[in-house]
């Protein structure tokens, strides 16, 4: 087995709704491991892509997982964008123990010894951004709108709560709105935000709107004559390859936050960047924050990989805690304990090029934290995959690792 | 096997043919009864405060011209269609214009349409086994089996309707007349206290039409009768009183040579040279 | 100097970064302009511009609007643009568009034409929001002594909600020395708040009526200050302003309603002939509707930097693509499936994940970028305190005239006559001499035009991408069911009432659960009318 | 009276054969599972077992909407509503099951209703711990909407494409309903994972086959019973409705109790599949309310061919075999085939894969009669 | 005219007509009589080309037309009034008549027409499918003469009509073939109207053509014999 080449699965949706989000992580998967093979492989070996597509249906993730892990036996899995489906693997993934690399920024929550979150958690997007608007704008109202799922709901009662507690907004100042997936109607809600916005103080938009609805509410902003320098918007779910499916020039100056910007000036990116237009054959091609997070997740990877002088999952779990790799911004990116990594976090403005300006960034990058500090039922609680406490939910008031069956086998596995 | 002729002749009336008991109550007079009944369509009045009685055991002819209203009056008493104004009463007891479709069916009203309906995807035979399943809810009709009594009385049917060649064939590819037999054959399954009958021997031969007749006249007595038909011949050989509708009332009413006499109903109906046609 | 208190600033949402910027820069223009200060050099206040932080920038403009520079305005608004560019060589040059490989150049300083530059040789200067709201607040200041009396008027209304006390007098000043009346009522219109601010009770009468929001803003502390006389008629221009606005708002709403029902009925449409008149189960019609937009896209493509005439052109273009589609559809598929409804809604299915999946291999699996040309752009005010968004009414206009063409066709022609005997017996109607296999594929391609049609419309109104016709297959048959299957006005009052009934119920209960009410609404409905809102009646449909 | 009408679909051959093709797959997959070791060409490993279990859930729900589309002319385009309330109620039992084990170790509250601040736990959500109860409720709670939903629509004589609609209607409104966090169903995450199915550990290869096998049960049960239906005579009254369903009025039967009876012992036939294919994928999420799927349900049934019930299960299993294999076979053109075979399945299969079957058959008995009529 | 020769047709396997021969004079009415079920309306659909047929011919004018689509019969010359009407039931009564004038001849719903049958007159504007069963019987009528077809096809055209009207029908049919030179091809079960209008008449069993003559010789043995029971 150690001779054959090493399988990299690429789990990401190619058809259905998700595609249009995640085909590219699946083309920059195949690119960063030709390069790697380019390079000479891993450890003296080819890597090998493994590719399958569930169809943006959630249980096919988890089928698909199963498939790659057992049938196909890939020794680490990068894939999934929503939640939904990574909740789906998940069971999966630490029945099988494999290894799962998500790049996508979620809510938070979770925990698993199985899965690697490169993407922002809640206090490396949502927190710094609310605090850029009021410390650097001014703002003092709030709209929270968002897809009616449970990212948004799970980062707007974050934001709600640090709003209310930390920084002293009332309760009367913040409106929060949820829509449905792919609403594309956004008169009513425009309107309202508009009026919301014409009482006397300075109001921002915080967007977690998903994917296919950012259109047409962005077109409404701008048809409604709602400016960013009127209400600006800073979006969470807003990237470059959604920008690519708008015409931006109206959306120019509305924000997004995010821990990687194609228009980030360091040599890392524009040699990642000009890779990518080379792959696609394609120099409008663009790049995004997801894409950022496979990149340093398959490099964290590969680090683990030769520090471990092995792929055995075990041993690459052990291994990659504490590796750190450049990220595309010109900092390092370090794997924490708890599976998340450290990220800088920019805004930017959008400009009429489809590109972001970063026009604030945090001092020093920011570390993930999965159990959000902002809410009652997992403040106490943190994660530490390392030996001995093995822990994904540990309870620092009673000092007792909740429920995860991981972190039960792994106490029986050390019993034994 | 007995002679078929023998099943149609009007003094043996078969088993099968016999009523089933309805609740029924014609002590006190007609077993039909429509008074002033009106219903337009988009302000066309097609029966306009029609009212006739039809006694128990009655076998009655109702004729004239096409567009009369013959067919919306029947759609009106099996509750197809809603009168405006007026009363549909069966019997002295049920007022029928209360009552829907399947009620007014169970209560003993049955109905061969003008244009054969028959269910195409089943086969002869379960057209005649459904008309004539003797408990019709919904538990019984899920555990019912068909006895052997109930079997015989289908043969029996098909016989007479002539399809017993065709029992197993779907009723959709029975020709036009033959539909109208089976039709009839269901009819004569579900053993109604009243028949209506539309247009029983279009498409039919002579012949046919004859034993059509006869089997009318067979039922007439237990059951009554109620007989469309535009073929004089036909009428004539079956009525004893005719009524001839026009524009959705009643235009006369009589014997068939008292109505035939009538120079309205020569004139709007039977068209003047009327003995050429009609033997 | 005292700053203007700031609630008065609230025009269209409160800004407090627009507030700082804008006010540093009046203060200097105004000082600047009295004093006559002597003229730094100009190329220093240019270089200023393109380098520096942002704070350094806007220290700059505000340098450059005082300078009384005769090139400050040029170089604002190109800065604004982002046509302010820095060259190779480090001189500052604008640029005459910012789209295209190439750009035309002239130097900022002098303005000498410098030929065309290479896209990828300059760079723009970059700009944030604070600095965009500070240039256009320098502007429109500069533009008030400008010569064309119709820059003036714009300017002087583009302050109207801004005025502070130092720009009021020096708006003072400008009355003085205006002649052109419209220009004068402009002004005066634009002093009538901060005269409010001071207590001029007269002022009231100068805004009554006027939906800004800024003057509601001012009238409702005006009503609560203590001056009764001051109060009580500010209350009363209040109420005046509140029916007003009751009024917009409730027109607005129809507005709304009406607008999301011309997009239901416009890509329902072509259902309404495919499966409503036809009885084709075509599952494929959202994928028509994409390929409709995509037209549009392509087209844009192709005429770079004329979106108008791209979009026009896509209507018979989009028209023309989905019903070729629904042509080849038509006669390698449906025409196989005569009689067998049902079967059509497998094929179509496939026929769908195909159309769905080539348009992700082909072009991208990501939303394409459908420009909105400038003539539907943004919103028009129909009265004070009513703008509808311009897109939505062309596209509310579009759906009627579609509408009305398809009627037409469908009742004034042979082509509909046909279609419809053909559909409701076959045999019986090629037995009459119709051709009825060249009847179905005309009709089956003028439903796919339709649809096709609908894309083009819906280009302008949301994203343009593979799945986009998921989104409309589901509303799309609803609507043809609930108006009742084989009419058009049914489609069409159905459009319209449940884009009225959900956008009324949105703002009360929110959009998911209004989403939910519309579809229980039409589950409720159909019990009560069991064939749609224009039901087929008679004996015939009963069978 | 009430005894034979389960018994009598036995006596029909094409029952026969169906029930032994299935056991016999039951059987031999069981025993390629466990008989041959991981490494054997024809061990079919854990994995399969759990795929063909699922498979077996989706050939259930296929059977229950032919029963409706195929015999009662009824195409519901939201059975896969039934399905998904099913699925719902083994779900929530399933979360009720992880108990402490879940993140915040909370004994009571499931992890979603903890971080996003329930206090309690809502009144639909009691009982759900104890087995029988949420299986009961997967049969009930499909049974119920059926009921509900069915008795007025059926009343008002709603019927064909309008009926379709609002089925749809019903399942889109559902399926923002519990899109919705606050209706307490984990939004669009839905619920998911799921330890233990009455004390047996979900993760263990014995219990997955134990689930495959009870889906092949439950399959077999939910044929018969379909079966049964059919061969009765109020199968025949259901066909008639189909067909003609004014004319039935006139004869007296209750077209719209017909209906409405078919129509809730479909639904809980596709509760009960909801409710074992939630244990083996793992999750149960809106998305199976989603209209598409329902749509998609149709696509099986009709590809293997409408009202034969056994042509149901051949679509679905064929469908979905095709997805699982063509996803990974060829990731970035696989929708092209599958849609390919839909449309060439149309034009060249009429009556779908069962009735290409019957015409094997029949040619093949023609044959035989043929060499009969030589031979004599 | 219209010369059936030796078709063969088949119901998937069951054979329904049997090598059946019949020829239609010009200018002459030819009644087909038979009992249900024998394929007399079978016969018709195989002219009209609404059931394929798998032997024998069928010669219009002369020239075969048994491959033609069934579209071009009737612009050959080829009216049809099939059983059971098939009127369109959602049309109006107009626009039923005007699917007759796609192909050419004519842009107006001749008057001709509704002098005829004065209650399509009445009824225009109604849908087709809420008439009474006369009435659509005669609006089917109508509608076949809108085509201005030089050979007619009737099957039961009496069926459900009033008398007066089957009379007026039948003199109407006497007058076109009198007057305007047309033919007709009568599927008809009522012998007195046959033995009045017919020309000459033709008897189907079992799919054959078993006796065929002047409507004159039609004697009451031969009627005994294939329309007996
Ligand atoms: N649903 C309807 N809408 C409009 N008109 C209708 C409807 N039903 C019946 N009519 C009209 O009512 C009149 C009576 O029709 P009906 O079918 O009862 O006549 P009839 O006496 O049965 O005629 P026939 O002998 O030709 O069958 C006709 O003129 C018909 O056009
Ligand atoms: N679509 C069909 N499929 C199979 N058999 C059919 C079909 N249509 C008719 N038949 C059969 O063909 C035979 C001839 O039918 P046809 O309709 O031609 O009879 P007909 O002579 O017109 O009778 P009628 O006088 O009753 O109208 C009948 O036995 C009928 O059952
Ligand atoms: N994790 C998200 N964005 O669903
Ligand atoms: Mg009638
Ligand atoms: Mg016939």
């Amino acid at each position: 087995q150690d001779q054959g080449p090493i399988k990299v699965g690429i789990l990401h949706s190619l058809s259905g709704t998700m595609a249009i989000s995640e085909t590219v992580l699946k083309d920059e998967m195949l690119m960063l491991i030709e390069q790697q093979n380019e390079r000479g492989g891993l450890l003296g070996r080819q890597l090998q892509p493994v590719v399958v597509d569930p169809g943006s249906n959630w249980p096919m993730y988890a089928e698909q997982a199963r498939q790659l892990l057992a049938q196909d036996q890939v020794d680490v899995i990068f894939g999934a964008w929503t939640s939904v489906s990574r909740k789906a693997m998940l069971p999966v993934v630490e029945e099988l123990n494999g290894l799962l690399f998500y790049p996508v920024q979620y809510e938070g929550e979770e925990s698993s010894q199985n899965v690697f979150y490169t993407g922002a958690a809640p206090n490396q997007q949502a927190i710094p951004a609310v605090d850029y608007l009021i410390d650097e704008l001014g703002i003092e109202r709030f709209v929270l709108a968002g897809t009616d799922y449970v990212y948004p709901r799970t980062a707007n009662r974050i934001l709600e709560a640090y709003l209310k507690d930390e920084r002293g907004i009332a309760d009367e100042d913040i409106m929060i709105n949820y829509t449905p997936f792919g609403h594309s109607d956004w008169q009513n809600i425009v309107a309202q935000i508009q009026q919301f916005g014409s009482q006397g103080k300075p109001t921002a938009v915080v967007s977690t709107i998903n994917g296919d609805a950012n259109v047409p509410f962005y077109l409404e902003l701008a048809n409604q004559g709602v400016d960013a320098s009127d209400i600006p918007v800073i979006a969470f779910s807003v990237g470059e390859q959604e920008l690519s499916g708008i015409d931006t020039g109206p959306l120019v100056g509305h924000l997004a936050a995010w821990n990687y910007f194609q228009s980030i000036d360091t040599d890392a990116n524009a040699e990642f960047v000009d890779a990518w237009q080379a792959y696609t054959q394609d120099d409008a091609a663009v790049t995004n924050d997801p894409m950022e997070a496979h990149y340093i997740g398959f490099n964290m990877w590969l680090e683990a990989v030769r520090k471990a002088g092995t792929t055995d999952v075990d041993a690459v779990k052990e291994a990659i805690i504490g590796v750190t790799v450049p990220n595309l911004s010109g900092g390092y990116a370090a794997m924490m304990p708890n599976h998340h990594i450290t990220k800088p976090v920019f805004i930017g403005e959008i400009q009429d090029d489809g590109q972001f300006q970063v026009v604030w960034e945090t001092p020093s990058t920011v570390a993930g934290d999965e159990w959000s500090d902002f809410l009652p039922g997992s403040r106490d609680l943190i994660s530490d995959w390392r030996a001995p406490l093995r822990c994904g939910n540990l309870n620092v008031q009673t000092m007792s690792c909740g429920g995860s069956t991981a972190a039960q086998e792994a106490e029986a596995a050390l019993a034994e | 096997m007995k002679p078929l002729s023998s099943l149609i002749q009007r003094d043996r009336v078969f088993d099968f043919l016999k009523p089933r008991e309805s609740p029924v109550d014609v002590r006190h007079g007609p077993i039909l009864y429509l008074d002033e009944v009106s219903v337009s369509f988009d302000g066309f009045k097609a029966i306009d405060r029609l009212s006739l009685t039809i006694d128990d055991g009655e076998l009655r002819c109702i004729i004239g011209p096409n567009g009369a209203g013959k067919t919306t009056m029947m759609d009106i008493i099996t509750g197809k269609t809603r009168p405006d104004s007026g009363e549909v009463w069966f019997g002295t007891r049920h007022d029928l214009l209360r009552l829907d479709e399947p009620q007014i069916a169970t209560l003993g009203i049955g109905r061969k349409f003008q244009k054969p309906t028959v269910f195409e995807a089943l086969s002869v035979f379960e057209n005649l086994e459904l008309a004539g399943a003797s408990d019709k809810r919904l538990w019984p009709s899920l555990f019912a089996r068909l006895d052997a009594q109930a079997r015989e009385r289908i043969e029996e049917t098909l016989e007479l309707i002539q399809l017993t060649e065709q029992r197993d064939r779907a009723a959709g590819v029975l020709s036009h007349g033959q539909k109208q037999w089976l039709e009839i054959g269901m009819l004569l399954m579900q053993r109604p206290r009243l028949l209506l009958v539309d247009e029983p021997v279009a498409g039919m031969t002579e012949r046919e039409m004859a034993r059509t007749a006869e089997l009318l006249r067979g039922l007439a007595g237990r059951h009554s009768v109620v007989v469309v038909e535009h073929d004089m011949g036909f009428v004539r050989s079956i009525a004893n009183k005719v009524t001839v509708l026009h524009q959705g009332r009643v235009l006369a009413e009589g014997t068939m040579d008292q109505v035939s006499k009538d120079s309205r109903v020569a004139e709007v109906y039977l068209g003047a040279p009327e003995e050429e046609l009609v033997r | 100097m005292k700053l203007f208190p700031l609630p008065l600033f609230a025009s269209s949402g409160a800004r407090l970064f627009a507030l700082l910027g804008l006010c540093a820069c009046l203060m200097v223009v105004i000082l600047g302009q009295q004093a006559h200060a002597q003229s730094p050099d100009d190329a220093a206040l240019l270089e200023s511009l393109g380098t520096g932080s942002f704070n350094d920038k806007s220290e700059a403009i505000n340098s450059v609007a005082a300078s009384g520079t005769p090139r400050a305005g040029e170089w604002l608004e190109a800065m604004l643009d982002g046509r302010l560019q820095l060259a190779g060589d480090g001189t500052l040059v604008i640029v005459a568009s910012t789209s295209g490989r190439s750009l035309e150049a002239r130097a900022a300083l002098d303005g000498a034409p410098m030929g065309t530059i290479e896209r990828r040789e300059l760079r723009r200067i970059p700009i944030n929001n604070a600095l965009r709201v500070q240039l256009r607040g320098a502007i429109a200041t500069l533009d008030l002594s400008a010569e064309d009396p119709a820059v003036r008027r714009a300017a002087a209304a583009g302050l109207f909600g801004r005025v502070d006390d130092d720009l009021a007098s020096l708006i003072e000043a400008r009355l003085e020395g205006e002649e052109d009346e419209s220009v004068r009522a402009a002004l005066e219109r634009a002093l009538a708040l901060p005269r409010l601010e001071h207590g001029d009770v007269t002022a009231i009468e100068a805004l009554r009526g006027s939906q800004d929001n800024a003057v509601r803003l001012a009238l409702t502390r005006a009503a609560q200050s203590g001056d009764a006389q001051m109060a009580a008629a500010a209350q009363q221009a209040l109420g005046e302003i509140e029916r007003r606005a009751e009024i917009n708002r409730w027109l607005q709403q129809l507005f709304f309603g009406l607008s999301m029902g011309s997009v239901l009925v416009l890509a329902a449409i072509g259902l309404a002939i495919t499966f409503g008149v036809m009885g084709v189960i075509n599952m494929a019609h959202g994928e028509l509707i994409m390929l409709g937009a995509y037209t549009t896209w392509m087209l844009q493509q192709w005429l770079p930097g004329q979106p108008g005439l791209a979009v026009l052109l896509a209507i018979p273009a989009g028209f023309l693509v989905s019903a070729l589609v629904g042509i080849v559809l038509e006669r390698g598929v449906i025409r196989y499936l005569k009689g067998r409804p049902l079967e059509t809604l497998l094929a179509t299915f496939g026929v769908s994940l195909i159309l769905q999946q080539l348009v992700r291999t082909m072009i991208s699996p990501q939303n394409r970028s459908v420009v909105t040309p400038e003539w539907m752009s943004g919103s028009v005010m129909v009265i004070d305190g009513l703008s509808l968004t311009l897109n939505r009414l062309y596209v509310m206009l579009f759906a009627a005239l579609v509408f009305l063409a398809l009627l037409a066709v469908m009742r004034a022609t042979r082509l509909g006559l046909e279609v419809r005997a053909v559909t409701q017996n076959r045999a019986m109607a090629r037995a009459m001499g119709i051709r009825a296999s060249r009847v179905d594929l005309l009709t089956f391609a003028l439903g796919s035009g339709v649809a096709g049609l609908a894309g083009v419309a819906l280009s302008q109104l949301t994203n343009v991408g593979p799945s986009m016709g998921q989104n409309y297959i589901i509303d799309s048959f609803m609507v043809v069911v609930f108006g009742g299957v084989g009419n058009l006005w049914g489609t069409l009052v159905a459009g319209l009432s449940l884009g009225i009934v959900n956008q009324w119920l949105e703002p009360w209960v929110g959009a998911v659960l209004a989403k939910i009410a519309v579809l229980v609404f039409i589950i409720l409905f159909i019990q009560k009318r069991p064939r749609g809102l224009f039901p087929q009646k008679g004996r015939a449909a009963e069978g | 009276m009430a005894h034979g009408w389960l018994v009598r679909p036995w006596h029909e051959r094409s029952t026969q054969v169906f029930l032994f093709s299935v056991c016999a797959a039951l059987a031999l997959v069981t025993l390629l599972h466990l008989a041959l070791p991981a490494g054997h060409p024809l061990h079919v490993s854990a994995y399969t077992v759990n795929l063909l279990g699922k498979y077996l859930c989706y050939a259930l729900l296929a059977v229950a909407l032919d029963l409706v589309w195929g015999y009662l002319g009824v195409l519901s385009l939201g059975h896969g509503a039934f399905f998904a309330l099913g699925g719902y109620a083994m779900g929530m039992y399933l979360m009720r099951g992880i108990g402490e084990r879940g993140v915040y170790g909370n004994p009571e509250l499931p992890d979603f209703m903890v971080f996003l601040n329930w206090d309690r736990l809502p009144w639909y959500w009691h009982g759900f711990d104890m087995f029988w109860f949420a299986l009961v409720m997967a049969l009930l709670v499909p049974g119920l909407l059926a009921f509900a939903f069915g008795y007025f629509a059926f009343r008002s004589r709603v019927s064909g494409v309008y009926l379709s609609i609002i089925t749809q209607a019903l399942t889109f409104a559902l399926m923002l309903a519990f899109l919705r966090n606050e209706m307490g169903f984990g939004g669009n995450n839905g619920l998911t994972d799921f330890r233990e199915l009455l004390g047996f550990d979900l993760r263990q290869g014995s219990t997955r086959l134990g689930l495959f096998i009870a889906s092949g049960v439950a399959l077999m049960f939910g044929y018969l019973v379909c079966r049964a239906l059919i061969s009765s005579r109020l199968g025949r009254v259901g066909m008639a409705v189909r067909d003609a369903s004014n004319r039935v009025r006139f004869l007296g039967y209750r077209v719209e109790r017909v209906q409405l009876y078919v129509f809730v012992v479909s639904a809980m036939l596709a509760g009960l599949a909801g409710a074992l294919y939630v244990p083996q994928v793992g999750i149960i999420n809106p998305n199976e309310f989603s209209p598409l799927f329902s749509i998609e349900l149709v696509v099986w049934v009709a590809l293997g061919g409408r009202a034969t019930l056994y042509g149901a299960v051949i679509g679905a299993l064929v469908v979905n075999y095709a997805k699982t294999w063509l996803t990974s076979a060829m990731p970035d053109a696989w929708l092209f085939v599958l849609g390919g075979l839909f449309v060439a399945a149309t034009l060249l299969l009429p009556q779908g894969i069962a009735g290409l079957l019957a015409q094997l058959r029949r040619r093949k008995s023609a044959k035989r009669d043929e060499d009969r009529e030589a031979l004599t | 005219m219209l010369s059936i020769d030796k078709i063969d047709q088949f119901y998937g396997e069951s054979h329904t007509l049997w090598g059946l021969e019949l020829e239609v004079a010009q200018r002459q009415c030819t009644c087909v009589l038979g009992r249900n079920g024998v394929g007399k309306t079978t016969m018709l659909k195989a002219v009209m080309g609404e059931v394929p047929i798998r032997g024998g011919k069928l010669l219009f004018d002369g020239t075969d037309i048994s491959r033609l689509p069934i579209e071009a019969r009737p612009r050959l010359g080829i009216g049809y009034v099939p059983q059971g009407r098939q009127i369109f039931p959602l049309l109006s009564v107009e626009e039923n008549l005007r699917t007759g004038l796609g192909i050419g001849r004519s842009k107006r719903i001749p008057e001709r027409i509704y002098e005829l049958f004065p209650v399509l007159l009445e009824m225009r504007g109604r849908r087709g499918g809420d008439l009474s069963g006369g009435q659509q019987q005669q609006l089917a009528i109508a509608r076949a003469l809108t085509l201005a077809p030089r050979l007619l096809i009737l099957d039961e055209p009496g069926e459900g009509i009033q008398p007066n009207i089957v009379t007026e029908i039948g003199r109407v049919l006497r007058r076109l073939i009198d007057e305007d030179g047309l033919t007709v091809l009568l599927v008809e079960q009522k012998l007195p109207f046959a033995r009045r209008y017919a020309d000459r008449f033709a008897l189907i069993d079992r799919g054959r053509n078993v006796a065929e003559g002047p409507i004159e010789s039609l004697s009451d043995e031969l009627v005994a014999r294939h329309l007996g029971i």
